[in-house]
């Protein structure tokens, strides 16, 4: 289990991690920055993390899908600190025996990391900012 | 008791920890209750939890200076 | 769309396609050769292709899911030839929007290339070999 | 008429190409008929397709010498 907070992403690391002479499968997703948020053109973004625990939430996101799948070697990276658009800011992936288990667990990672762990994304316009999720 | 302050929390009370001396304040509730009153903008957040400890915490649960205690208002990671 | 026949799966290139300003989600579906087949241990592979039509099917798979889905961008790779125990031989990706559509989309585009486009995998054991899925 | 072989077809037939002379044989039914008749072991497969100028044929489609015809065993790319 690879799970880390990161300046930069680095998709080839991610990838080599994962590989599993017993996975037939491997599924990864990368969270982005996009160019649009709340309906306005966002210029950068900034990740303020509380980072002892959201290791720790990692960890147990991770170890929960290691016992629910048969999964081979699973992956939890999350970057920190300020991200233009098009930068990737999050992957999360496993190698599986097969493809069902390894879109099911890949999905249940993003969404339970995006539930839990104590991360908070700061959208930035051309004219001011915004904490997301922060307000109804 | 200190309270490490994180993303809009830490923006609205204006510090990243916030020290808190009244001993009335004894558990996860008590702790909000305080926050509500003295920084009135923390009720218009989505939610609040409290970490304790590096875990999210329950209402109940015992707050004091030995715990590491947070404010996690809510997440927006991945 | 990026859609070929390779000797060899770079991941890099892959993501580097997929990346997009309008996209916040990237989905990445890398098949591997697993070390078992048929309740045997596989010392290797070997793929056959109908090329031009391979590459015809993958294409209208491709546009098909286009037509369905909000996507910014999409690749459908497979390599031919012999693989080895933990290689890659085939990469399916979106970028879209939001990960909902992202996830859904790839898991269309390895579904329907492994029910479709044709290329034939030949299982290697120890003692013998099996073109997979030929009979019943 | 030429066909293209891959796979467990090219195997069984022991050719990368099959030509066929038989006038009669104008539709991918009448095709597969004769193709069963004259190797036995191809109607063991899970199934056969044939594609005509690249694309999966139906068993009324037309086959002649100006088409690109292929048998398609089961796929197992992926």
């Amino acid at each position: 289990m690879l799970i880390k907070l990161v300046d930069d992403i680095d998709l080839n690391e991610a990838y080599h991690y994962l590989r599993h002479p017993g996975a037939g499968a491997v599924n990864l997703f990368i969270g982005t920055v996009r160019d649009q948020g709340q309906g306005k053109a966002v210029t950068r973004l900034s990740f303020e993390a509380y980072e002892e625990m959201a290791l720790r939430e990692m960890q147990k996101i991770g170890a929960g899908a290691l016992e629910k799948w048969p999964l081979k070697k699973l992956l939890i990276v999350h970057t920190k600190g300020e991200k233009q658009v098009g930068e990737p800011v999050v992957v999360v992936g496993v190698s599986a025996p097969h493809r069902d288990v390894s879109f099911e667990a890949c999905r249940h990672l993003i969404d339970t990391l995006k539930q839990r762990v104590p991360i908070w994304k700061k959208e930035f316009y051309t004219d001011q900012s915004s904490w997301i999720n922060a307000h109804p | 008791m200190n309270i490490k302050l994180f993303g809009i929390t830490r923006e609205i009370i204006g510090e990243e920890q916030l020290t808190i001396t009244d001993k009335n304040i004894r558990t996860v509730a008590e702790l909000k209750t305080w926050l509500f009153s003295a920084y009135p903008s923390i009720r218009q957040l989505s939610s609040l939890a409290v970490a304790v400890n590096h875990t999210y915490a329950e209402d109940a649960d015992p707050v004091g200076p030995d715990h590491e205690i947070a404010l996690i208002p809510p997440v927006s990671g991945g």
